[in-house]
């Protein structure tokens, strides 16, 4: 298998896909620059050139719904978004027509739209530039949904998006997208609705999406240093959502942590406890813990920032208590941000 | 703008025909629906096209069988027009296993995408992008295929018209973008939605886009205009532009008149009832023999007949079943 | 006190907060209209005229916006849309904005815009009309949600919303537009983030927002007819959440059924159950439930649209499933909707 | 329009030295900046006005202190020509609790009420409907107060603004728009984003806006266009369009020169380097004696010393604490 990074994996499914599929195309702000959305486009423009990756004005709204347009006339566009904030002003297209699209004309086919957007975090993009909208989407019937949180299900979700009948919402996340894995040579789809077991664990589980389930695999690494063996559950897709592993898992360990990049009220995290509540009811043994920023807007200044992003260290900490153990370590894991030298 | 020249060339009269026999047909099965509506039995909110007839049957015939339309919530004459199913429109309003949408779409969710009807939709402009994204498919694929987007005069306020017409505008794409300018939205006069002394069009003009006035009561200036337009997007021009002036006679969802609500006169009403596209082109007909007082008669039979069928086959098409709901969302 | 239907009571409360405060206006589509959004600003018409209550065109994104700056000068916009649903479009402005102004800008007041949104329900009105949007907006910091039940919080939220300098979203429900109760006479504020235990009882805790608040509590009657006696809780405000009501209901009862308008995943039941397995671990005996609508668009057919919505009897039922036992009776409770005879 | 025509007028000797010095200070403040950002200590990302100081300065010079502004997230210029706080934007730049929002809200959310900056936000086009929203305001409480929204030539695509522009003109309200046209949108030419021979304010003229195009290069130019335009708006007669043709000579985000990037040419960043609105204004007063190179050279020493004392206060002042994180939500 060959090494790449998430962005990697994904220029690489996207190219891939389009050889495939001469209905693919990639359209959304800048696609075509030279920066090729963090490199994401930068290939597939120059394998495929401006006919299939494509420049556009700014217009999110009526962009999702030329996309559904263009997909009900046996195109598959993928739009970008190099932020995820940007889609809400998509959202009546993408809620409103493309996820109700089959069921409300009772189409032979729904519209298969692939809707990229990028979730930002931290380097002062403050509060409009790093809001996460996996729970949004999913709440709704009719899309897909997936944050995909290693370089082989970037690729590997992408793929599957781009073969299915369903519109999807693909959110990646931009603090990965350097980091590096083993990914399929082939663009081998990984199928929605199923969840990864990141680490195996007895102890407890932790659930966390996109950013949050490298961030609990770091914490699983630290707990494992003081016995504590985690495990770490990826769903992958949001939507659909696989409950089974999630409560196989409980069964094994009786605990649940669930770490997310968005706020917990009405979000990711609470759907994850409330599976708990209803299907693992007999298994729980201490309340679940959510991980999840403070209730308040992203702010910018760096000390606020550390405040607000979970870590491996907050989620690691949450473990120990839902154990009823104490934390025995001070900061010791460095953010996968740090590197990063801005500005975005 | 030379691609959309008013000319005065006379359609043959197997053509003029058949614009009247369609619009009769829309109208009488309209009317159909509207008396039966009391009955409770059609639970869909439902906004008829009656006195608008013109416009979808004019545009249409300009239209080829792989054209594709979109259009808004009063989308029942576009749908009859584009050849859509009488009785899966009939059965879709009586939430019927035989609607075209099997009852879960009703009224405001028509879809027939075998004669190019391919959604309509209830949140105001939403299709006016939708539309652009079909014909943009067409133009990358190099094929000579036109999409047209139905909307009203509401629906140029949206954002979304703006978005699409400037993309639409960008990448020339063939679109033929026909407002319905009936004057209101629900219940509030152009006065109070936006600025005097602008014609809806002129906004399409600011992006480049050809673009003109029709009297869309008048189904043979709607046609020629339409057939100029969609000739020119076929060409691969870009996208056009008609503003078609016409008037809804009923209330703006149901099936009531309404003058007496306040929002309008009943003189003003009586001026476009008066000024009807289907007594217009029949007049039209008659003083030149291309039809005679006794077809007209028929044809409205006929067409009665056809739709008192379509109900009597709604009324027998089964329910769905509580336990399909999740049928189809996937 | 007097008896007025929900419709008049927010028609009340608009027209004595509009005499309060000269700031407040109410604009929207056909605001000014004979319906005058089923009858809630007619009076206020009639009162204050064409200056105070203003028919806008169609352009809800810019609404938002034009309401928010109008709010920065000092007014008090009251935004009215008379289907949430339409609100998709509004989102950038109200999420990306009005609930981030106070915080991103350390500005010393908020943008105290009320958005009312009427939530649809059955009738055929089908897929894009019958929403409800209430857990997405309570899901972001920075605004109240609230979605009043009966008419004295129909009244007594929009009297608060008119007061404090928050943005607020008021969900009221279409459905119960026409139920009828006690109002105070005076605009009395309803204050956000207080529950409402709406029953007393001891076997179960129901907790419903906005119709479903009303359901359970038909629902509650018709077990109390069988001997079981539940505790119905309405949240009324979704943000902030009285978690304490809800967590003290739950030690007394031990069974929690949460009833929503909206689906279940990463819904209100499922934040309403995340809570009890956070804080309520300890005296939850049985699984949680939640009763919430199947996972697919709104339908438009009758027999479909039944089996879509949440009743009274799918409560009850529920309720029963977590004390274990049978339900005892047929579909002896009529629906809300009945006597609705359309168009909308 | 007569709300817009171009007058010749000159100005007194002491406003042009004023606007000269305004355009300096802005410059030298973001140039300070812009070296400082390689330090890595203003961690949120940055679009800088420099070359595009006229239209700020221009516009703002014509206002009064209680008009407001808008702006987006191209702001500095903006902040400061309104007379928002210099240590107060280098503080905020800084994460520091000196900050206008207290390291809360970074580079892209510039506000400072006392002063008439309303608020600059990070989405394209959102202010627009909010500067539309308060001239409303003053509008309803008949105040002769004006608006004023900042905005690039990338912002007109959004339905944002289209809606707000209808919206103004039907209310008519005292909004005047001011469009930065800088020809590019990120890395996007007009050519891909609009449609080719209509200039951006045309779209304004759909509306009945007033509307017209100024060299914003020349802050003369601006400043009288701006000085029309806003006593038109504070007449009562409605809104007013400006679009200004001017030039980014930085990156789109960050400090850095770009023109090896593929998108523009360093020829094209060179000619509207030599158009530079300060070298212009400069030379236009030296050479009518309305300064002396003494002074100029006094006054960049001045702002620069200015600047550098910002920076030290924003080094000096605190980081907020992670415990107040909730502060100010609601
Ligand atoms: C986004 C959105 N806003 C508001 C509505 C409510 N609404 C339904 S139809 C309508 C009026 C539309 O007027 P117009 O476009 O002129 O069409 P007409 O009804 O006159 O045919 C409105 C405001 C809606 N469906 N969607
Ligand atoms: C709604 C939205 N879409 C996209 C972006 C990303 N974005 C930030 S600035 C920008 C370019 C704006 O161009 P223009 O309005 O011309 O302003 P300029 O940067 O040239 O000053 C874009 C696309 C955004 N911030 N918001
Ligand atoms: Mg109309
Ligand atoms: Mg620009």
């Amino acid at each position: 298998m060959q090494r790449l990074t998430y962005w990697q994996a994904i220029s690489q499914g996207l190219v891939q896909s389009m050889e495939r599929d001469p209905g693919i195309f990639v359209a959304g702000i800048g696609v075509d620059d030279f920066k090729g959305v963090f490199g994401t486009t930068r290939a597939a423009f120059e394998r495929f050139g401006a006919a299939r990756v494509i420049d556009i004005p700014n217009c999110e709204n009526a962009f999702a719904g030329i996309a559904i347009g263009a997909a009900a006339m046996g195109k598959r566009p993928v739009v970008v978004h190099p932020r995820n904030d940007f889609m809400f002003l998509a959202l009546d297209q993408i809620i409103n027509l493309a996820a109700k699209w089959k069921y409300m004309y009772q189409a032979a086919r729904g519209v298969p739209v692939v809707f990229r957007g990028i979730v930002g975090r931290g380097w002062g993009q403050g509060a409009t530039h790093s809001q996460s909208l996996h729970a949004l989407f999913a709440h709704f019937p009719g899309l897909y949904v997936a944050a995909p949180a290693c370089p082989a299900d970037a690729k590997g979700l992408l793929c599957a998006a781009l073969r299915g009948d369903v519109p999807v919402v693909l959110l990646e996340h931009r603090a990965l997208y350097d980091l590096e894995g083993d990914v399929p040579e082939e663009p081998t789809p990984v199928p929605f609705g199923q969840a990864r077991v990141i680490r195996e664990g007895t102890d407890v589980t932790v659930v966390g999406a996109s950013l949050m389930a490298y961030e609990a695999t770091r914490a699983a690494d630290l707990l494992a240093e003081h016995g504590v063996r985690a495990e770490v559950i990826d769903p992958r897709s949001l939507r659909p959502l696989d409950e089974g592993t999630i409560l196989r898992s409980l069964k094994k360990t009786g605990r649940l942590v669930v770490a997310d990049t968005s706020w917990a009220r009405y979000g990711f995290a609470g759907e994850i406890a409330a599976i708990a509540a209803e299907g693992g009811h007999a298994w729980l043994r201490a309340p679940v813990r959510r991980v999840t920023p403070p209730d308040c807007p992203a702010p910018v200044s760096r000390p606020l920032e550390e405040a607000f992003h979970p870590t491996s260290m907050t989620i690691a900490r949450a473990c120990l208590e839902v154990l009823g153990a104490e934390a025995p370590w001070g900061d010791a894991v460095t953010d996968v941000q740090a590197r990063f030298s801005g500005p975005y | 703008m030379t691609a959309l020249r008013a000319e005065r060339a006379e359609l043959p009269p197997e053509q003029v025909r058949d614009l009247l026999r369609q619009m009769i047909r829309i109208r009488c099965a309209e009317e159909t629906l509207a008396d039966l509506y009391a009955e409770q039995e059609m639970r869909t909110p439902t906004h008829f096209s009656i006195g608008q007839e013109a416009v979808a049957v004019g545009v249409c015939a300009a239209l080829r069988r792989d054209d594709v339309i979109y259009s808004g919530h009063r989308c029942h004459a576009h749908f009859l027009a584009k050849g859509g199913s009488l009785p899966g429109l009939v059965s879709e309003l009586y939430g019927r296993e035989g609607g075209v949408a099997r009852g879960r779409g009703g009224s405001v969710h028509l879809a027939q995408p075998d004669v190019g009807m391919i959604a309509s939709s209830a949140i105001l402009g939403q299709t006016i992008a939708v539309a652009v994204g079909s014909a943009w498919a067409f133009a990358m694929d190099r094929v000579p295929r036109v999409a047209v987007a139905f909307f009203g005069d509401g629906a140029v306020e949206e954002g979304v018209f703006h978005e699409s017409l400037n993309f639409a505008a960008v990448r020339k794409v063939p679109v033929l973008l026909v407002c319905e300018n009936n004057l209101y939205s629900t219940h509030s006069p152009l006065s109070v939605r936006q600025p005097a002394g602008i014609a809806i069009h002129e906004r399409a003009r600011a992006y480049g886009i050809p673009a003109r006035h029709v009297d869309g009561n008048d189904v043979l200036a709607v046609y020629r205009a339409a057939e100029q337009a969609v000739a020119y997007c076929r060409g691969g021009a870009g996208p056009c532009f008609l503003e078609c002036a016409t008037y809804r006679w009923r209330e703006h969802v149901g099936p009531l008149w309404d003058y007496d609500r306040g929002y309008r006169s009943k003189a003003e009403v009586d001026a476009w009832v008066a000024r009807c596209p289907i007594k217009r082109l029949a007049e039209h007909c008659l003083a030149r023999a291309i039809c005679t007082a006794d077809e007209l008669e028929s044809w409205r039979r006929e067409c009665q007949q056809e739709v008192a069928e379509a109900v009597a086959a709604a009324k027998r098409s089964p329910f769905p079943s509580g336990a399909d709901i999740l049928q189809g969302v996937y």
